[in-house]
């Protein structure tokens, strides 16, 4: 209702309204150059979301560029929804992480549910069967009320959507800090299968196409999550609480089924979900890819809330909705899928030959902008690094060895640890068997998930110890990249690829930026000697409170193949008289 | 053998069901919920999931899909109807089965192998297994404690409708029920997921005697006269 | 149009834990002194006025709303409007 | 002893996805002049009565009873008390 009498152009420049929507000085400007003339209300608003942290990755898209992301298995790297490895015989497993850690913070069920949700989308998108959910989790160490409602909640919302959607939540880790008190991480990530020829991407290609909306309706939730995420949690974020999306896993079952039968049709030219910045994120960058432009009527966006604006609808998170290219005429096809699971499927556009986005609303122009501007040509920073006061002291410190015997008492004092403790009472609420593939379940190094029709599977794992990066960001990376493959091998799998989340704190802080620089070093290292290239990832910054920023933390998720299921190998012993090995130094 | 598979909107466990029935020997096919015959079937299983998100109860909305009209019919005619984990509570709620599923005790979705014992082996359902035999069947459900007031309990007692228990306290059901039948014997409804202990590389096969059973029930009734 | 609150509850006799858990956090909160936490859930609806809308309420709970197995249901009708 | 009845409701705007799932369903049954279907939760609970008691109410629903983030409460105080 607030937002019904939207500020002019002019007022947006002289009261820097566009700073509320979180461009700064110098982006504004630029905005106003790529224009040639002051953007209106909605305008601002599509470039905000686009050049936020979260969509624009303008603080850490340099130094992304360290990761390795080729190699023979590589069939699709970073820049779709989510990437892709060979399996043989055709197949692909196609995998992303994606971090929902404020909207964890300020709502845990609904944070975490949204967060599973987003992920599916990602790789359902790419047109494959989601098979396993995995998740990395951080929390205070459960001494407060609030940490353990956090806690709770967010397993709960995990499990909640996995087991409603039936797919499995197969793995994850969770570690507990002083750093991650009131400012959880929740990191989800997803694996399909697909034969590798019905691989779809994101494009809005050929002029006179159709843009068509799938999915639920538009709702005035999340509205500038985008921008949200981006920046540190305070106090305002209280205000900003209706921000939070909430989420209908069965609506997301509906849309799932529905994008299954909608990829095997030849009349799809491009599918990607409407994630963060939603229905602006989609289309520019669909049509961007493609060298294309689109033009949009928002009067016939599905709306669940009387007298949305272009404004809100541009930037509503509503979830369980995807944006879809189709050859022209061929819409009814598509109108029937989503009839009969009962979701919307609506005409609201048409690609145009001029790299523009257009959109109209009540029969007015209410936004024109280069596309390229928005997906493309958003700022990119090269911070300032500076090595921190207390990685020198740690450097200088001599090396400690524990003394004296081990004693029971040590032993039972670290299985305490929440940290090390069993995780059964969080894996117990998710539904790890659903589909009936997996193999080795949660309680092990790495999950293994066979593959119904052959004698192969693929090996899952998540790992990240953020007070060895911490200490040294680069050992630290390296230690991560090579936790998950060892997790894997151990398992029985040969590592193919990484899919990383990158969770730290504002990289405006040089110290911070550094730790960020430093690590990426280490695990690209790493990841170039086991051959496991970077595919996908996402990048959470600003996870800081008045407190101070939680440790470096960059999660690794793993993608390896087992090539016969004989080669499966449990880590529990098996039976008395075994010998017992140690291998390595 | 012929089964059908209902799917319902936000159903997740057909094409399990789908798999574990195959590999007994079944002929499969899946009839969505819009049907309105499910006619010529010698097995109708009502697959897990979350029929409709399972909003207001697990299984309220289900019960009215066009095609249950049809499920009913030839459950009175005496075709076997299985239903799983959500199935089970689309099949309280529409009647076919008494008593109702709420929520588990403790409040959580609870997913785990458990052991059950088979109560009753003289079942088209059982008869592969032994009486008071164990099973390791899993469970993954959040509304799975059965329900019933004390007549039914005991009604149900009386004619040997609970087929199936829990070994130890899972979810606060009534006399650790795990699965029950109707008074005729042919709908058997149980929240364990057989379908998921058909293959030991998965780590349990204690589903397998339910399907086989069902096979060598369909066998005799259409055994040639000799 | 008239608003339609249904208020569904568990039958008494029916266990119902949320409750208990619910006393079990505010005890834990320093609540001491609440007792007897009951749950339910309610659904609140629009209908046409007509003249059998208390039967019609009533059916809708039989059939959908509420499961008599376990549940107990209360109607209230009133002619409070929202947009 | 004062018996409290708390309603507690989604925020306005707030996705309800069980409100239409019922109302959808509630259409196709035959009641097709049902709208706007909402749901909600309810707690009633005994606590003594005292100089804050509503302030304390007020308190368990901000802490424990209702999601200040995305739902709305309303409380009613009576002197009814159930045995
Ligand atoms: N968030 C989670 N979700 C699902 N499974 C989990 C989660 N956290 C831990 N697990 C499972 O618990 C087991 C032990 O976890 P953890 O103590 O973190 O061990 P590890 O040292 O192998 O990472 C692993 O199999 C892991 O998959």
């Amino acid at each position: 209702m607030l937002l019904q009498h939207e500020p002019a152009p002019e007022t947006i420049e002289t009261k820097e309204v566009y700073k509320e929507m979180g461009l700064t000085d110098d982006e504004f400007l630029t905005v106003k150059e790529i224009l040639g003339r002051r953007p209106n209300y909605t305008e601002t608003g599509l470039f905000s979301v686009m050049w936020s942290e979260h969509c624009s990755y303008k603080h850490s898209k340099n130094v992304l560029k360290k990761f390795p992301t080729q190699g023979e298995q590589v069939v699709q790297g970073p820049g779709e929804g989510a990437g892709a490895v060979d399996i043989g015989d055709g197949q692909a497993a196609v995998f992303k992480m994606e971090s929902h850690n404020h909207p964890s913070a300020v709502e845990p069920y609904e944070g975490a549910a949204t967060g599973v949700g987003g992920i599916l989308r990602d790789v359902f998108s790419m047109g494959a069967r989601p098979v396993a959910l995995l998740n990395s989790l951080r929390f205070g160490p459960l001494k407060t009320a609030r940490d353990r409602y956090l806690f709770e909640e967010v397993v709960a919302g995990i499990a909640g959507y996995g087991n409603c959607v039936g797919v499995p939540t197969v793995g994850g880790e969770i570690q507990f800090d002083p750093c991650y008190e009131e400012k959880p991480l929740m990191n989800a990530m997803c694996v399909g299968l697909i034969d590798t020829k019905d691989l779809q991407k994101g494009l809005a290609a050929g002029t006179g196409n159709t843009v068509m909306y799938i999915g639920a309706g538009t709702g005035r939730d999340g509205i500038h999550g985008a921008t949200f995420a981006s920046e540190e949690l305070s106090e305002e974020s209280e205000s900003k609480r209706p921000s939070v999306q909430v989420g209908d896993p069965f609506a997301e079952k509906r849309v799932l089924e529905a994008c299954m039968e909608i990829v095997q049709e030849d009349a799809l030219i491009g599918i990607q979900d409407m994630g963060a910045a939603g229905l602006t994120s989609s289309s520019a960058e669909m049509a961007s890819k493609a060298g294309y432009g689109i033009e949009m009527n928002l009067d016939h966006v599905p709306q669940r809330e009387k007298d949305m604006t272009a404004y809100e609808m541009m930037l509503s998170e509503s979830q369980e909705r995807m944006l879809i290219v189709v050859k022209q005429g061929e819409e009814k096809t598509f109108k029937d899928i989503c009839a009969y699971w009962n979701l919307h499927a609506e005409i609201i556009g048409t690609v145009i030959e001029e790299p523009r986005l257009r959109l109209t609303h009540h029969g007015d122009v209410v936004a024109d902008v280069p596309v390229d501007s928005l997906a493309e040509d958003g700022p990119v920073y090269s911070p300032e690094k500076q090595v921190p006061a207390y990685y020198e002291t740690f450097q200088s410190q001599p090396t400690w060895n524990p003394e004296g015997e081990v004693t029971e008492d040590w032993l039972t004092s670290l299985l305490q640890q929440p940290t090390l403790a069993s995780k059964e009472w969080v894996y117990d609420q998710y539904d790890y068997m659903v589909q009936t593939n997996t193999v080795v379940a949660p309680g092990a190094d790495a999950v293994v998930l066979r593959l119904k029709g052959y004698d192969k599977g693929i090996a899952l794992t998540t790992d990240g110890n953020s007070r060895y990066i911490y200490m040294d960001p680069e050992t630290g990376g390296k230690i991560a990249v090579a936790e998950a493959a060892r997790n894997i091998v151990v398992s029985g799998g040969v590592p193919l690829g990484i899919t990383d989340c990158l969770n730290y704190g504002s990289p405006e802080k040089p110290e911070i930026f550094w730790q960020l620089d430093t690590s990426i070093t280490g695990m690209s290292e790493a990841a170039a000697v086991l051959n496991t290239p970077v595919v996908g990832g996402n990048v959470s910054l600003y996870n800081e409170t008045a407190a101070g920023a939680v440790y470096p933390t960059p999660v690794i998720g793993m993608v390896g193949k087992v090539e016969k299921l004989a080669h499966i190998t449990p880590s529990a012993f098996t039976a008395a008289g075994d010998r017992i090995y140690v291998l390595g130094e | 053998m012929k089964a059908a598979v209902i799917v319902f909107p936000g159903s997740n466990c057909d094409m399990d069901m789908q798999h574990a029935l195959q590999l007994a020997g079944m002929e499969v096919e899946f009839v969505r919920h819009t049907e309105t015959s499910v006619a010529g079937f010698d097995l109708i299983a009502l697959p897990g999931g979350f029929s409709y998100g399972d909003y207001l109860r697990s299984g309220a909305i289900a019960r009215f899909a066009p095609v249950m009209e049809s499920v009913k019919e030839q459950a009175d005619k005496g075709t076997l109807v299985l239903g799983v984990c959500n199935g089970f509570q689309v099949l309280t709620e529409a009647g076919m089965l008494p008593g109702a599923l709420k929520r588990n005790d403790g409040l959580k979705f609870i997913c785990r192998p458990v052991a059950l014992t088979v109560e009753n082996e003289q079942t088209p359902f059982t008869s592969a297994y032994e009486q008071g035999e164990t099973a390791v069947i899993p469970v993954a459900h959040g509304d799975g404690c059965y329900f019933a007031d004390d007549e039914t309990i005991a009604a149900l007692k009386a004619n040997r409708q609970i087929v199936f228990t829990y070994q130890s306290e899972l979810n606060g059901s009534k006399e650790a029920i795990a699965g029950i039948t109707n008074e005729r014997g042919n709908v058997l409804g149980m929240m364990p997921h057989p379908e998921r202990a058909v293959e030991a590389l998965l780590g349990s096969s204690d589903g397998a005697p339910l399907f086989d059973a069902m096979i060598k029930h369909w066998r005799e009734a259409h055994a040639p006269a000799t | 149009m008239k608003t339609v609150h249904v208020y569904v509850t568990l039958k008494e006799g029916v266990l119902n834990p949320e409750g208990s858990a619910i006393e079990r956090s505010l005890h834990a909160l320093g609540y001491e002194e609440v007792q007897k936490v009951q749950t339910g859930k309610w659904v609140s609806l629009q209908v046409e006025d007509g003249p059998e809308l208390a039967q019609r309420v009533e059916r809708m709970c039989e059939q959908l709303l509420a499961n008599p197995v376990i549940e107990d249901y209360e109607i209230q009708l009133s002619d409070e409007v929202t947009t």
